[in-house]
């Protein structure tokens, strides 16, 4: 039953996706374009948290996916929508490659370790510039990229099927193994799943959602450089998304990017008269939003107030 | 029996969402040697871990000598004079023998007569001298255990509380460090002991609890309990329960989140 | 779920109400978009061109003919993405005719392809890259206000090569980012067109902490010059690195960070004898228009009255924009204080005024872009703390290069 | 060619002390708190403008005004983990992550608003000398005295963890929190202590970096970044391995940079490549014992 209402739920959204944005003011269309790349990278992030990895190696995804959409379009003017297809490819065999190597580092170290692929990456798009263009960028062939309004709706869409994604793989019975490989590998084992394989399968996958918003960006700005498609900032949003949202669950990290690119959006407009203000306040609120409400909104929402049972590790604070 | 020197009182306690123990009350009089038995994921270790304020009370009351600690972090109580030699022994492994002992008596209190305690403790476990420039984590499974006994009564304890002081060590080994224990137990502090080991415990012990799935089973003297049928079926009936598995989980969780600590 | 997507979608359409509201054409007003860095990395430049911007309104006296001169500011956060918002927001929404801005070069590009969407009348007081006019071509309606990188090494190539003589070997330092790499091409170009021999192009990457391998290597080849084609805080790190290693070059030359005050003072001592080349530096003697003094005055007396309202000296980003919105005013003025994008654009065309950064007038720029202003760049060179001017012939104050001082 | 060897052993060695300081404020906070402080690259830029304004305004010495500097680090540290992460942490280890960065947005921010984004430096007489070890090597004073003085603070804190009672007890701390509060010590308490100790390690590099460094909102970063690999190098929780890494890296770094042609622009990418590799084949790092199944 929960499966059909979900369907419905899917194709709903699906339509919504494919006629709003003829009535949206362009503004707003933009910012739906922008909210759907912030959604597949923090939905994409959000899979891999559940399974216990975290991730600071998304915008390599994103810089891959983005790169190689525009390189793509330049050289065979391939058009936009079946430029995600070799985008997501390589973001799932890079990201089977990542999980691959690391084998068995876990928590702050595989963190570590991607961050550091990804900064390789920023690196090797700055070293070759006669495939990347450089640190000039490139621009995308701008003959075949789409209209505004198709551009909305198309990463719309993929942002609805990302979350449809998280939605069944929540319902599949892989959410056993995605929650015990939080706890631990053997644990997943039992449960007759190779921890292993199942690792590289959920890295790939958010690898390739990953770089499908990439791919979003380049069409959506028509000029890429190695300093914003593999700019840190995309991987601090996409675990901020979830992390305000409510961590591990499906509709956090649509929650909570919305909640944040709105909150970056006001505080963009109204307070766009001082240097370094907006930014100011973006910092604030997720210091704040940190240490008020550490299940995020989703959370707050659900207003499931547990004891709070501290870890044994770090002793209890008098009361 | 004297005076109650710790009085658990239907005390509730447990790991994330897991409670381990539950409705455990029990009383340790002054200068009493009490023991709790139990097997594997009986409880024991979690009580200890309460007394101590290792982890959260979710309810019910601790009072020690007659006041409510339950509230209390672990190292005010320490102050007060609660010292646990923990389970697996915890000691840390980089820093020397001699370290590892000035840190038992990191307390205000214990401070003082660090010296004097220190030649104390080095009376009681000479090896430990001949140790002492050493790397604890270097040392013999029976040498750590010295050590941790040591580091604790480095804390000059009016409560010592001893977990499994005979894990892992060869019987020649458990007969030495029992045999201190006593002379502990003589020179007049209270002691707290959780032991697998029944026979050795009971042999040293004035009273026992024998815990089973996070409850108090069955209670009474040393002699009673070495008798006790309740004694024998405690054990038995651990063979492979949930709890255990969930306390395997725990203890592993418990050795991630203290990276580095002593190899247990 | 249900609930959420509910509230998901109220929230939405709040939020949508709120960022995007009915566009009030009021009809005694203009408007100008102003996407600009205003936080992020470049901050510094966003925040110059709006201090220009302001103050440029400010002295037009707020109105054009009897329509209220309203900016538009937009942040665009250092962030390609909020460029694009950014200016569809303007463009599409507030449908602004007139854009000025942005100032840094990638916020300039992310910026193309969504003008192209509706083709306002944009001014670019910034964005050095060719690539920017190769990716444009002849667009009628971009009016780029800021010299293209290749003018700097048109003059600095010129007057080195007037004032040293022939045969004189240069090593060039570039760094790996966009700055770097978009002048390299032109620097070798314009040196090797001159006759000057390269003899060293190295590396370095943008913002590393010790530059010494290769002023190691630059040390090795004993060239006459260096030219350092990097940013202002690489652009203090090496010329602190080349004083304190001795490296023993009698001329070093670099780009625009020479003429910055913030260079200056980090730089200290170290920033004796080093060449640079800008559009306006603070010593420069122009005389006011004859049309517009009020707009466009002796250069001393706009300084000082820049000065007095920000309480700093001005640099070129902050002229830059100052001329370019005063241009921008006029034209708009001249074509009947209309908001009509073709007209004021006729009228800016025909624009030929004298400024603090020398004449406004727009031509065809070297490299395909159809309307280019202040083409003219001035080479300095930073003597005794101060700036002697080697270029062009009109504003001469001194005739030759100095050597560095290590090196005499 | 003997002339290169010598010239990168004597870079290499200078740019491992500026490393070295970057890094061991970082490895020192992680190793008792077990928290990557994001913050702590601003940290350091926060040192570099209060021995900025010193310089300009009060005339006095980076090298002077560190100890000043150092002390207000140490409050400000102290303050910072007190009404922040004192309350979190208990929380998922994401959690802190994320405080930490959002804390740095912040304190950038604020330096933005208060001082622009324009670069300044601090210009001591000594940034500017060097001597000659031969007709090619150069040896930069202003590097000199902060290798010496990554060398005295690594020797201080060395000694301080060593032999005071309070070092012992972090070094408890960071080897077994559990044991650590069983013998009394205030865990929290010592966290606090680790956090503002590092902060005043941070700030006074800033201070230091303030005539080696050109001084923005945006410098810290770059360092902590680099901070980060060197503690990853090195092993999360050694300091001497830190200072391992932080000497491993300048010597890749700087070797990269003198031989391979661009070497300059892949030193960054061949770090992080060494990293990946490091971490892979010796998980812990070179001296670490934290396990990387965590």
């Amino acid at each position: 039953m929960i499966a059909v209402r979900g369907w419905i739920i899917i194709l709903g959204s699906l339509v919504v996706a494919l006629v709003a944005p003829h009535f949206l003011p362009p503004g707003f269309s933009d910012w739906l374009t922008r909210l759907s790349t912030l959604i597949l990278v923090a939905a994409s992030w959000n899979m891999m948290a559940n399974a216990g990895l975290i991730s600071l190696g998304h915008s390599g995804f994103w810089g891959l996916g983005a790169y190689s959409a525009a390189l793509l379009a330049n050289a065979f003017h391939i058009p936009f929508w079946l430029s995600i297809v070799p985008a997501m490819l390589l973001g799932a065999f890079f990201g089977a490659c990542l999980a691959y190597i690391t084998g068995r580092l876990r928590g702050l170290f595989f963190a570590i370790a991607t961050l550091a692929t990804s900064e390789a990456l920023r690196v090797v798009a700055l070293m070759v510039p006669k495939l990347t263009g450089g640190a000039e960028g490139v621009f995308v062939f701008d003959q075949i990229r789409p209209d505004r309004i198709t551009m909305t709706s198309f990463s719309l869409c993929l942002a609805v099927a990302t979350v449809a994604t998280s939605y069944f793989l929540s319902r599949s019975r892989y959410q056993y193994a995605l929650r015990a490989m939080r706890d631990s590998e053997s644990a997943v084992q039992m449960l007759g799943v190779n921890p292993a394989r199942f690792r590289i399968g959920v890295t790939a996958l958010s690898g390739a959602i990953a770089s499908c918003a990439g791919v979003i960006t380049a069409w959506f700005t028509g000029y890429i450089d190695p300093g914003s498609a593999f700019d840190l900032k995309i991987t601090i949003s996409a675990q901020i998304a979830p992390l305000f949202g409510g961590l591990y669950t499906v509709t956090g990290p649509v929650v909570g990017s919305i909640a944040i690119l709105a909150l970056s959006e006001l505080t963009r407009l109204y307070f766009n008269y001082s240097g370094g203000v907006g930014l100011l306040v973006y910092g604030c609120i997720l210091v704040f939003g940190v240490l008020m409400m550490p299940s995020g909104l989703v959370g707050l929402w659900k207003r499931r107030r547990k004891p709070v049972v501290t870890d044994a590790a770090v002793p209890a604070r008098a009361k | 029996m004297t005076a109650a020197m710790l009085e658990l009182d239907n005390i509730r306690a447990g790991y994330n969402d897991a409670i381990a123990v539950e409705n455990i009350s029990l009383t340790v009089g002054q200068s009493e040697v009490v023991c709790l038995l139990g097997a594997n994921g009986a409880g024991k270790t979690t009580t200890m871990r309460v007394v101590t304020g290792l982890i959260p009370l979710l309810g019910g009351t601790i009072r020690y000598n007659g006041e409510d600690i339950s509230q209390m972090p672990p190292h005010e109580r320490v102050t007060a004079g609660i010292c646990l030699s923990p389970e697996g022994r915890q000691v840390f492994p980089d820093l020397t023998v001699m370290e590892n002992l000035s840190l038992g008596s990191f307390n205000r209190r214990a401070r003082r007569n660090r010296a004097q305690t220190l030649d104390q403790v080095l009376t009681l476990f000479p090896k430990l001298a001949e140790r002492s420039g050493q790397a604890a984590g270097l040392m013999s499974g029976g040498e750590q255990q010295m050590l941790a006994i040591g580091r604790a009564l480095m804390g000059q304890p009016k409560l010592l509380a001893l977990d499994e002081p005979s894990l892992g060590l060869s019987p020649k080994m458990v007969s030495t460090v029992f045999e201190s224990i006593q002379t502990i137990a003589r020179s007049g502090i209270t002691i707290l002991l959780v032991e697998q080991n029944t026979r050795a415990a009971l042999s040293i012990a004035q009273r026992g609890y024998v815990l089973s799935a996070g409850r108090v089973v069955h209670e009474g003297t040393a002699a009673d309990l070495a008798q006790s049928e309740m004694v024998q079926k405690a054990f038995v009936g651990a063979a492979f329960t949930k709890q255990s598995v969930r306390k395997s989980r725990r203890e592993r969780r418990l050795a991630e989140s203290n990276p580095g600590g002593a190899g247990a | 779920m249900n609930l959420s997507r509910t509230s998901v979608m109220v929230a939405l359409s709040v939020f949508a109400a709120v960022i995007s509201p009915a566009p009030s054409r009021a009809e005694d007003t203009i408007k100008i978009g102003a996407p600009l860095s205003l936080s992020g990395k470049f901050v510094s430049y966003g925040a110059a061109a709006k201090r220009g911007v302001e103050m440029a309104v400010d002295i037009y006296g707020g109105k054009v003919g009897n329509k209220k001169i309203e900016i538009l500011f937009r942040d665009t956060q250092s962030d390609p993405q909020v460029a694009v918002n950014s200016f569809t927001q303007l463009l599409s929404e507030e449908k602004v005719n007139f854009l000025i801005g942005p100032i840094a070069t990638p916020m300039a590009m992310a910026g193309l392809p969504a003008w192209r969407r509706t083709r306002a009348l944009w001014v670019v007081p910034g964005a050095t890259t060719p690539l920017l006019e190769e990716e444009a071509g002849k667009e009628p309606m971009l009016f780029h206000t800021f010299p293209y990188g290749y003018y700097y090494h048109l003059a600095l190539a010129r007057s080195l090569r007037e004032k040293l003589g022939p045969g004189k070997t240069v090593a060039i330092i570039y760094s790996d980012d966009a700055y770097g790499r978009e002048h390299l091409p032109y620097a070798q170009k314009y040196f090797t067109q001159e006759g000057f021999k390269i003899v060293a192009e190295e590396l370095v990457r943008a913002g590393a902490t010790d530059l010494n391998p290769v002023l190691a290597k630059i040390r090795r080849v004993k060239p006459d010059l260096l030219l350092g084609l990097v940013q202002t805080t690489d652009g203090i790190q090496l010329t602190k690195q080349v004083y304190v290693q001795r490296l023993n070059i009698p001329y070093l030359v670099g780009t625009a960070y020479p003429q910055l005050k913030q260079w200056q003072d980090a730089s200290g001592e170290a920033q004796e004898g080093w060449v640079g080349v800008t559009t306006y530096i603070p010593g420069l003697k122009a005389k006011a228009d004859p049309k517009y003094p009020k707009l466009f005055m002796d250069s001393d007396v706009w300084k000082a009255e820049f000065t007095k309202r920000y309480n700093r000296e001005p640099e070129f980003i902050d002229v830059g924009a100052y001329v370019s919105t005063c241009m921008l005013l006029i034209a708009i003025e001249n074509a009947g204080a209309v908001d009509d994008k073709e007209k004021v654009a006729e009228e800016l065309k025909k624009l030929d005024v004298h400024t603090m950064i020398g004449r406004g007038h727009f031509e065809p720029s070297l490299g395909g872009t159809l309307n280019q202003a202040f083409a003219d760049v001035v080479v300095h060179q930073r003597v005794k703390g101060a700036d002697a001017i080697l270029y062009p012939k009109e504003f001469e104050t001194a005739d030759k290069f100095e050597q560095a001082t290590y090196a005499k | 060619m003997a002339s290169l060897i010598f010239q990168i052993v004597v870079d290499s060695l200078l740019l491992g002390g500026v490393y070295t300081l970057m890094a061991v404020g970082l490895s020192l906070a992680f190793g008792v708190t077990r928290i990557i402080n994001f913050a702590h690259g601003d940290i350091v830029m926060y040192g570099a403008y209060a021995a900025f304004f010193a310089f300009v305004s009060l005339n006095i010495d980076p090298l002077l005004s560190l100890l000043f500097v150092a002390i207000l680090g140490a409050i400000g540290g102290y303050l910072l983990f007190k009404l922040t992460l004192d309350r979190i942490l208990d929380a998922p280890g994401i959690n802190q992550v994320l405080l930490t960065f959002g804390l740095g947005l912040v304190l950038q921010n604020v330096a933005v608003i208060l001082w622009t984004g324009d670069e300044r430096s601090t210009t001591p007489s000594y940034a500017f000398d060097s001597w000659f070890l031969s007709d090619d090597i150069v040896v930069a004073k202003g590097r000199l005295i902060a290798f010496g003085l990554a060398v005295a603070f690594v020797v201080l804190l060395l000694a301080w963890l060593r032999w005071s009672e309070l070092g012992r007890a972090t070094r408890a701390v960071s080897q077994n929190r559990a044991a650590a509060s069983l013998m009394g010590i205030n865990v929290r308490a010592m966290y606090a202590l680790s956090f503002g100790l590092s902060s005043s390690f941070g700030t006074a590099t800033g201070a230091i970096m303030s005539f080696l460094l050109p001084i923005t909102p945006f410098m810290g970063f770059p360092i902590l970044v680099k901070a980060f690999a060197i503690i990853i190098l090195g092993g999360l929780d050694s300091i001497v391995g830190t200072v391992i890494g932080a000497f491993l890296l300048a010597t890749a770094e700087t070797t990269i940079a003198y031989v391979v042609p661009q070497g300059i622009g892949w030193a960054e990418g061949v770090a992080f490549f060494l990293l990946v590799i490091v971490l892979i084949v010796r998980p812990t790092g070179i001296l670490g014992t934290v396990g990387r199944d965590a």
